[in-house]
């Protein structure tokens, strides 16, 4: 029984893992994102044993997350794979001896602890987490491994009580046959080891003395004192009532595949869940960082594998150099931890709702890599490798940013939209509104000053269309829409040489300015529409 | 709350215009402290020609030969004019410091000679003037029925060799005309890149040998004004070389590259002489305490109130905002002073544009005493050492008369000299 | 005296020598900077979308206050953005209110008073030409260097009131005490082409190129930056083949005034 | 030369009965001594009248408008913007003609719905906080000069001839007939023979002169009115004062201006007449009372017309009935010579209609008109006479390629060149004024300050003018074009104006050039 559910579980887990690889290599051979080699394993090592980056990001983190990752470790190697680790180290071994007994509740503590640590941390802080789909992910390891130890736990204890066990252990381990001899030990175990027997025997000081000596005799060299138990044995003192009625039914026998299925579950959601991190950020952590001269020579790419490294702890939106742009636009695709997340869905599932992708596209557009996601993300993740590569990719799929958007839609198309209304209608009080404002640009003399001056003018050659003054011109026939949309618009350096020279003071660049911040929200406004529309089919 | 800051100095210097940057010039050179406000790119509009006297008296069909004896007789006629305030030789001194000064940024103007020069304009005419840079001298030589190739470039709206040649036609018979296409210029040219490309050695290689085919039939190459921003007689001088031929250039429609070099000179020399420049800066409600003005400098986000002992007032006209017509009258915008102007609306211009005796609108202006202080109603000097110079002075219609530059330099330096005289005790 | 630094975006991943640099020189110069959690100063979104930008820029002027530091930059155009949005602030007051809400919600805010200073007009006006040249102590070797002034701190003058806008002299006269010489060229005002390499690479290095030539024309060794973004493009050279021919090196600012104070060389790059 | 019908004039009317007849089969002459639309055609507002402005003065007019309105909507479409119209009173207009307003449009059957004075400017922002009463009319916008330009077109495309700079100088009368028309060239100066069956006078304000040359006399009266034309357009719709009709109480949109009229001033003859200082002062002092932005908001050019009224001898010439005079003159012992005057411009169709019945009743035709139903096509050639039109449909993205010779209006390279094609086609000449009539250019704030060089010397560039006339050609532009400017010369026109002298006569120095 128990071989049939390891291996099955082992074979499950396998399969798994292969899968997953298989996903990404297929994944990781579509276009700009390609399997990279060039590993540095430094900080791979010492992120992953001791989570280095997490160490810098934040220290409680660290704390609580080292707890769990310690504990679990040991349990691990000492416990559940004990009979081919434990044993070969140490000849003396035995899990019911010190100190592997208490050592073995300790770290089970740890993980405890840790794990209501998880918990507590996701139940304060709510904002720093995604979106419910995946808080349900970051819940479902935590809760099985509270499960895990709590069976574990909850076996050890019955073991304890558990009279039948006990007769049990006589048999294997004594050659007691007379009852008086074996009453006086059961009266010793039951004072120091907590055993609880069906029918109570009378204590006397010499039985109980007797019993220390048989208990010398044949039990202390491998078992030790239960004292050093302690979960199990404070568990195991809650337990005197009901103790006979679980002995009856040997609840150890029930409960002991529970606990090692349990284990057995979490071996096989390794890839599939949560879990998978323990293996993706050390191979996260080992892909080669982009540095500038990778994206100047734009070879850049990103493995797949990376995306799902991320916890979504949150860390990177924190520090996040266009959280602003968030708080007033409201777009959470701005954020890192959100980014990234669709990322993963849209390299996962090619056709994401559309509404998603174009938010996605326009969150991203604001990055302005400043790279400090990537130096804070524990799992060691580039982020800002991703976000530089984003836009080719989204551009494949039929999101391109605004200047490609602007520059493939013909002009007129811009002119008398429905949108338009609403867009003259929604004041721009909070703005200058130069543009809507006749006595900024009435005044142009048409001395063609800043045409003269203008660097793009100058250097555009066939990709200028209209001059900074006949921007002005364009305004005062009344073709906003028309004027944001030229490619003197886009193409404007901001470099403010046509507003310093100009001799009607006119706010030429300002002006400028302001129309490619109207083209943006008209090219915004005809996205979302897009992809409505994209969305219905 | 706009950033607040505080200047003291000896004499303030309103406008950046041609008056402006004389005046500035001057003081700087005088050693005085100097701050300057304004916007210079008004200089965009300056043909960069130095007028002395083209036209007098008005209405006459030809331009004066001699502005001396123009002058004279103007002298007489017009008591008012800013010239009748001044005499001979300071204009000439004026230009002369003009000329000094600008040499010594490295551009070169030709210092003037008895009579006037008429220089070949982009419309084929000809316009008397007294200073002009070098590069454009060989352009007031221009002798009957000399051969003259004209040079114009494809792109470049609004000048065109064949538009000159035939309204030269009559006087000059040998003309030829060269149309250059500029590599890899498809459209729309202006003249600024284009000065920037003459800049460009591989590009000038690539002018003259286009040119030099002529070199045979032609002694004279006139072409836009368009050679180079810097070192223009440089760039000149080269291609002069190149094709073994005498190039001028021919002054066209603003913005004009000569008004550039002019801006560019006289900025780069001001700002070396520590001149405090406040550019689109508007000076408002300036107030007198007795010994100095406190005048306000305002732009968008910086407020610089000004200690200065004496202001020179460059404002100019319209253009350069000095003045501004309501619809009923016209104001001075800085210290509202008292403005000559016509009686009403209706008088301000002729039914003919062209009108030879010129708008009555371009005499208003500011009137002053003979060092350029302007003066209330009563002919009483309104401040003590507030100047008003340059186009901004009443009686002096310059388009028609051609005396912009002529006033602008004289008024400007006398201000400052007349400044310096009664202050440099002070200082 | 102490400073609160506001880096900027971009010096962190592409520019570190000038972190690095500009630093050690602060600390040369007995200037201590504290580094706070800034944000982006708003450039970037000036183009989309203006509130993002202002308050972008608004933010980071009540971190600041919050801890009563004025802020330096080394970059212009953060300079430039950041005097922008403090004016907008100052000139509109519906957007000032709106701002002020979105601050309070993260209980900080602003009063305006905060001062936002470039290295350049810092080291000019604050620490004074005189003063840094009796600090020199390793004169350079004379070479020929010609001066980019970034456009955003330079215009428009109206807002940043830098420097005279057409003929600007500060850098000149800061880079001429180090021991190289300032040469004149017609373009040590226009812009580097930065703004757009993102969108539209050809015609951004076609204006790279320009200045260039017009820096070798005028027989320059070097080119001289002190703005984040100025310095990442002229950095291209050595990545773009059209660029390289050019005999031109651009360096930090930072680096040469440094090295004439006798720093490190490590402590440079 | 000879033809079936020899029209005299080129305005709306005359440009009008060509087409007219030639849809009815009859070859046309006519004769334009300046060029289209060069008198009263040309100086109008370019406004459909709904009729409701007549209602109390003229309802027969009134009426009339309103029914060749609907006809104009159907068959030029592409010459009118569906602008609507309202008449709103302020403070101080007489209560009593706002009170009859509506009853008097149902008598005259026009349509005007009342509207909350506050909901009236919602519509029109622009528009008085003392607004006091507001109705809605059904008024539009027409470009005349597109009209014009596209009736003779389609003349032309059936054969019909078209001369401008044409004057008449006599008619030869025999027998109760006229047997020719000596005509002059005003360029060349040739003289030739036009012999016809008939002859129309459709010389609007000049149709006293040619009648005086049959030894006819017309009693005509000359009402000179003055507009303004704003910078940018300031109301969406048309705006009338609603009150008696006088000075300033119009402000119609046209294209990307607005177009603020006008006065009435009885003049002697319809020869050089210019808008006058007072005159714009006038208007805008009325007109501000409506609008106050009018006050306040620069002005690009006046200009002015002339209405040719047949006076039924009262005083103020807006009692003269605005409806047309149409004069056989057979009773006049000329039998194939008729006259057409007065009108409006909402009415040209009508006017053409009604003359050309009688010239076909002359020539035995039994056709009936055919304007009313066959739509006017438009033609590429009258598209840029249209404020702003570049801007919209003509966009071209890459203007390196077609650089704009007009920058304040954006007429490209490649406009100047078609116009200059369909001119030279009709027999013209390719000058900077027959250029300006037929295109935007020259019209925008600069007011030829640059434009008028550039084409100038593109002229020059492309070889359409080789002499030195350019100079003079050049002059009378800017002088054309400042008639419009010089009464309005204040703030920034000013300004530009200037700035136009410094160039012209500070750098060229055009005034000192000789004919």
């Amino acid at each position: 029984m128990f071989q049939i559910s390891l291996y099955t579980a082992l074979g499950l887990s396998i399969a798994g893992l292969l899968f997953r690889i298989y996903r990404f290599q297929k994944k990781g051979s579509s276009g700009t994102l390609k399997l990279k080699l060039s590993l540095n394993l430094k900080p791979a090592f010492f992120n992953t044993i001791f989570q280095s980056k997490l160490f810098y990001a934040s220290k409680t983190r660290w704390a609580v997350h080292f707890l769990v990752f310690s504990g679990f470790i040991y349990l691990v190697f000492f416990h559940a794979l004990d009979e081919w680790i434990a044993f070969n180290l140490f000849q003396s071994y035995q899990p019911t001896l010190d100190p592997f007994q208490f050592l073995r509740d300790f770290a089970g503590f740890l993980v405890l602890i840790g794990c209501s640590g998880f918990l507590l941390r996701r139940i304060l802080n709510t904002w720093i987490n995604p979106d419910n789909t995946t808080n349900y992910k970051g819940l479902f390891p935590i809760i099985l491994i509270l499960l895990v130890m709590g069976s574990g736990f909850m076996l050890e204890t019955i073991k304890i009580i558990s009279e039948p066990v006990f007769l049990e252990m006589v048999e294997d381990y004594s050659d007691i046959d007379e009852d008086t001899d074996l009453d006086h030990l059961k009266i010793y175990w039951e004072t120091h080891y907590q055993v609880r027997f069906k029918k109570d025997i009378l204590i006397t000081e010499e039985a109980l003395e007797h019993g220390r000596r048989l208990n010398t005799d044949y039990c202390l060299d491998c078992h030790s004192k239960i004292k050093s138990a302690f979960i199990s044995k404070a568990l195991a003192t809650q337990l005197d009532k009901p103790a006979n009625f679980l002995n009856y039914y040997r609840a150890d026998n029930w409960l002991y595949p529970i606990h090692y299925l349990l284990s057995f579950l979490m071996l096989v959601s390794l890839p599939f869940s949560r879990f998978f991190h323990i293996l993706l950020i050390p191979f996260a952590s080992a892909q080669q960082k982009m540095t500038v001269r990778h994206f100047q020579e734009k070879a850049v790419s990103i493995h797949p594998a990376t995306f799902s490294a991320c916890t979504n702890c949150g860390l990177c939106s924190a520090v996040c150099s266009v959280y602003p742009n968030f708080l007033i636009t409201g777009n959470k695709q701005i954020l890192p931890h959100f980014k990234i997340e669709s990322a993963r869905k849209m390299m996962a599932v090619a056709h994401l709702n559309p509404k998603k992708l174009n938010q996605l596209q326009l969150g991203n557009d604001d990055c302005t890599l400043c790279h400090h996601c990537t130096d804070i993300c524990p799992s060691g993740i580039d982020l800002q490798g991703i976000w530089q590569t984003l836009p080719q990719t989204l551009h494949k799929m039929g999101y391109p940013d605004n200047y490609t958007f602007v520059k493939d839609t013909a002009l007129q198309e811009r002119e008398n939209k429905e949108w338009e209304k609403e867009q003259a209608d929604r004041a721009y009080d909070l703005t200058q509104n130069l543009t809507g404002r006749v006595y900024s640009f009435e005044n142009c003399v048409q001395c063609t000053v800043c045409t003269n001056v203008c660097p793009v003018v100058a250097y555009g050659g066939n990709d200028n269309d209209m001059t900074p003054q006949q921007i002005m011109n364009l305004l005062r026939l009344g073709k906003k829409q028309t004027a944001a949309g030229t490619r003197m618009v886009w193409n404007c350096l901001t470099c403010y040489m046509c507003q310093e020279h100009c001799p009607s003071e006119i706010k030429v660049a300002d002006i400028i300015i302001e129309l490619r911040n109207i083209s943006n929200q008209t090219t915004d406004s005809l996205k979302i529409m897009g992809a409505a529309d994209k969305a219905d089919k | 709350m706009k950033d607040k800051k505080q200047i003291t100095c000896d004499i303030t210097v309103i406008g950046a215009g041609f008056a402006g940057m004389v005046a500035a010039a001057r003081a700087s050179d005088l050693g005085l402290k100097t701050v300057q406000t304004g916007n210079s790119s008004h200089l965009y509009f300056a043909s960069g020609l130095f007028d002395f006297l083209g036209v007098y008296p008005l209405g006459s069909r030809t331009p004066i030969e001699d502005p001396r004896t123009g002058l004279e007789l103007l002298q007489k006629e017009m008591p008012d004019h800013p010239y009748s305030k001044t005499s001979l030789e300071t204009i000439l001194k004026s230009f002369d410091f003009l000329a000094r000064f600008l040499h010594s940024t490295g551009l070169n103007y030709v210092k003037p000679d008895k009579d006037n020069r008429s220089v070949l304009t982009a419309a084929g005419t000809f316009k008397p003037t007294c200073m002009m840079p070098e590069t454009i001298s060989k352009g007031g030589l221009l002798k009957k029925d000399t051969p003259l190739l004209l040079i114009d470039f494809k792109g470049l709206e609004g000048f065109c060799a064949g538009q000159i040649a035939a309204v030269l036609k009559k006087n000059h018979p040998y003309i030829f005309t060269l149309s250059v296409e500029v590599p890899g210029e498809s459209g729309n040219l202006n003249p600024t890149y284009l000065a920037t490309l003459f800049e460009d050695s591989s590009f000038l290689k690539n002018l003259a040998t286009q040119i030099s085919p002529f070199s045979n039939k032609v002694k004279l190459v006139g072409m836009p004004a368009v050679c180079g921003i810097n070192k223009s007689l440089d760039i000149l001088t080269r291609l002069e070389k190149m094709t073994g031929l005498d190039i001028f250039e021919i002054p066209m429609m603003p913005p004009s590259i000569p008004g550039l070099r002019l801006k560019n000179a006289f900025e780069k020399k001001l700002a070396g002489n520590h001149v405090h420049f406040l550019s689109q800066t508007k000076i408002t409600s300036p107030q007198f305490n007795g010994s100095e003005f406190i005048l306000n400098a305002v732009n968008q986000n910086m407020e610089t109130q000004i200690r200065s002992k004496g202001i020179i007032l460059a404002t100019g006209r319209f253009p350069g905002g000095g003045l501004h017509a309501k619809r009923g009258c016209i104001q001075e915008t800085v210290f509202n002073l008292p403005v000559y102007q016509p009686d009403e609306r209706s008088l301000w211009h002729h039914l003919n544009f062209f009108e030879k005796q010129g708008h009555m609108i371009n005499t208003a202006g500011v009137e002053t005493d003979i060092v350029f202080r302007p003066v209330d109603t009563h002919g009483a000097v309104i401040y003590e050492n507030l100047y008003a110079v340059g186009t901004l002075l009443a009686h002096n219609d310059w388009v028609r008369l051609k005396s912009g530059s002529g006033v602008s330099a004289v008024s400007a330096v006398t201000a400052v000299n007349d400044f310096y005289k009664k202050n440099t005790a002070g200082l | 005296m102490k400073l609160a630094y506001f880096p900027g975006c971009k010096i962190n991943f592409y520019l570190k020598d000038y972190d690095t640099s500009f630093q050690s020189l602060m600390e040369k110069l007995g200037v201590d900077l504290i580094q706070l959690p800034f944000n982006c100063c708003g450039y970037p979104a000036r183009s989309t979308n203006f509130e993002v930008s202002v308050f972008s820029a608004i933010r980071n002027f009540a971190l600041a206050r919050k801890y009563d530091l004025d802020i330096i930059t080394p970059c212009k155009c953060c300079f430039g953005q950041l005097k922008y949005a403090a004016y907008q602030w100052h000139e509109n007051k519906k957007l000032k209110q709106k701002m002020e809400c979105l601050l309070a919600d993260e209980n900080i805010f602003w009063d305006g008073k905060t001062k936002i200073t470039h290295l350049l007009s810092f080291l000019y006006n604050d620490i004074g030409v005189l003063e840094l040249k009796k600090k020199i102590d390793h004169k350079l070797p004379e070479k020929k260097i010609v001066t980019q002034y970034g456009c955003h701190a330079l215009r428009p003058f109206t807002i940043t009131g830098f420097d005279n806008p057409h003929a600007p002299r500060i850098f000149e006269e800061l880079i001429n005490i180090t021991g190289f010489k300032t040469v004149e060229w017609s373009k040590s005002t226009e812009c580097c082409g930065n703004p757009i390499y993102e969108t539209n690479k050809s015609l951004s290095l076609k204006i790279l190129n320009s200045k260039l030539t017009a820096a070798l024309e005028a027989g320059a060794d070097h080119i001289c930056t002190a703005c984040t973004h100025c310095q990442i493009q002229y950095n291209e050279l050595s990545f773009q083949k059209e660029c390289q021919k050019h005999k031109i090196t651009p360096v930090l600012f930072t680096q040469i005034l440094g090295a004439a104070l006798g720093i490190k060389k490590e402590k440079l790059i | 030369m000879e033809t079936d019908v020899f029209i005299i004039g080129g305005g709306v009317t005359g440009t009008g009965i060509a087409r007219d007849l030639t849809l009815r089969g009859l070859s046309v002459i006519l004769v334009e001594k300046g060029d289209l639309n060069a008198g009263a055609s040309g100086g109008n507002h370019g406004l459909l009248h709904s009729g409701a402005r007549y209602v109390c003065s003229d309802p027969e007019a009134a009426i009339e408008c309103a029914a060749e309105v609907k006809i104009l909507k159907k068959n030029a479409a592409h010459c009118i913007e569906e602008t609507g119209g309202l008449f709103v009173a302020v403070k101080g207009d007489k209560e009593n003609y706002i009170a009859d307003f509506p009853d008097m449009c149902k008598k005259s059957g026009i349509p005007s719905e009342f509207i909350d004075p506050k909901e009236a400017r919602e519509m029109e922002p622009s528009l008085s906080d003392e607004t006091i009463a507001a109705y809605k009319v059904n008024d539009a916008s027409i470009n005349p000069f597109k009209l014009s330009i596209e009736n003779i077109n389609d003349a032309v495309s059936r054969d019909a001839c078209y001369l401008s700079h044409t004057k008449v100088e006599s008619l030869k009368i025999e027998n109760k007939t006229i047997v020719y028309a000596r005509v002059r060239n005003q360029i060349s100066g040739k003289t030739d023979k036009i012999k016809a069956k008939t002859y129309v006078n459709a010389a609007g304000a000049w149709a006293g002169n040619i009648a005086v040359m049959a030894g006819i006399h017309i009693n005509m009266v000359f009402s000179k009115g003055t507009l303004l034309v704003t910078n940018n357009r300031i109301a969406k719709r048309v705006i009338n004062r609603l009150r008696k009709p006088t000075d300033g109480d119009i402000l119609v949109p046209g294209g990307v201006v607005s177009i603020l009229g006008t006065t009435s001033v009885r003049i002697k003859s319809p020869d050089n007449i210019y808008p006058t200082v007072k005159e714009v002062d006038d208007i805008i002092s009325e007109g501000e009372k409506m609008i106050p932005e009018l006050k306040a908001c620069r002005y690009i050019r006046a200009y002015a017309g002339v209405r040719p009224l047949v006076s039924m001898g009262s005083g103020n010439d807006r009692e003269v009935s605005r409806g047309f005079t149409l004069l056989d003159h057979e009773k006049d012992q000329v039998n194939n010579f008729i006259t057409i005057t007065g009108g409006k411009l909402s009415t040209y169709r009508l006017m053409a209609e009604k003359a050309s019945d009688i010239v076909c009743k002359k020539h035995q035709i039994s056709m009936n008109c055919r304007t009313k139903t066959i739509p006017l096509p438009s033609t590429h050639s009258g598209e840029w006479s249209e404020p702003g039109v570049l801007a919209t449909d003509l966009f071209k993205p890459n203007t390196q390629k077609d650089p704009f010779l007009c920058e304040c209006e954006m007429v490209p390279t490649s406009a100047i060149n078609t116009v200059i094609h369909s001119i030279k086609k009709n027999g013209g000449t390719s000058d900077l004024s027959s250029i300006a009539l037929r295109t935007r250019v020259g019209k925008g704030p600069c007011q030829g300050t640059f434009c008028s060089m550039r084409i100038l010397s593109h002229l020059y560039d492309t070889g359409e003018m080789t002499n030195q006339t350019g100079i003079n050609d050049l002059k009378y532009f800017l002088n054309e074009r400042w008639k419009g400017e010089r009464s309005l010369l204040w703030g920034q026109a000013l300004v530009q104006s200037s700035l136009k002298e410094m160039i012209h006569c500070g750098l060229f120095g055009l005034e000192l050039i000789e004919k």
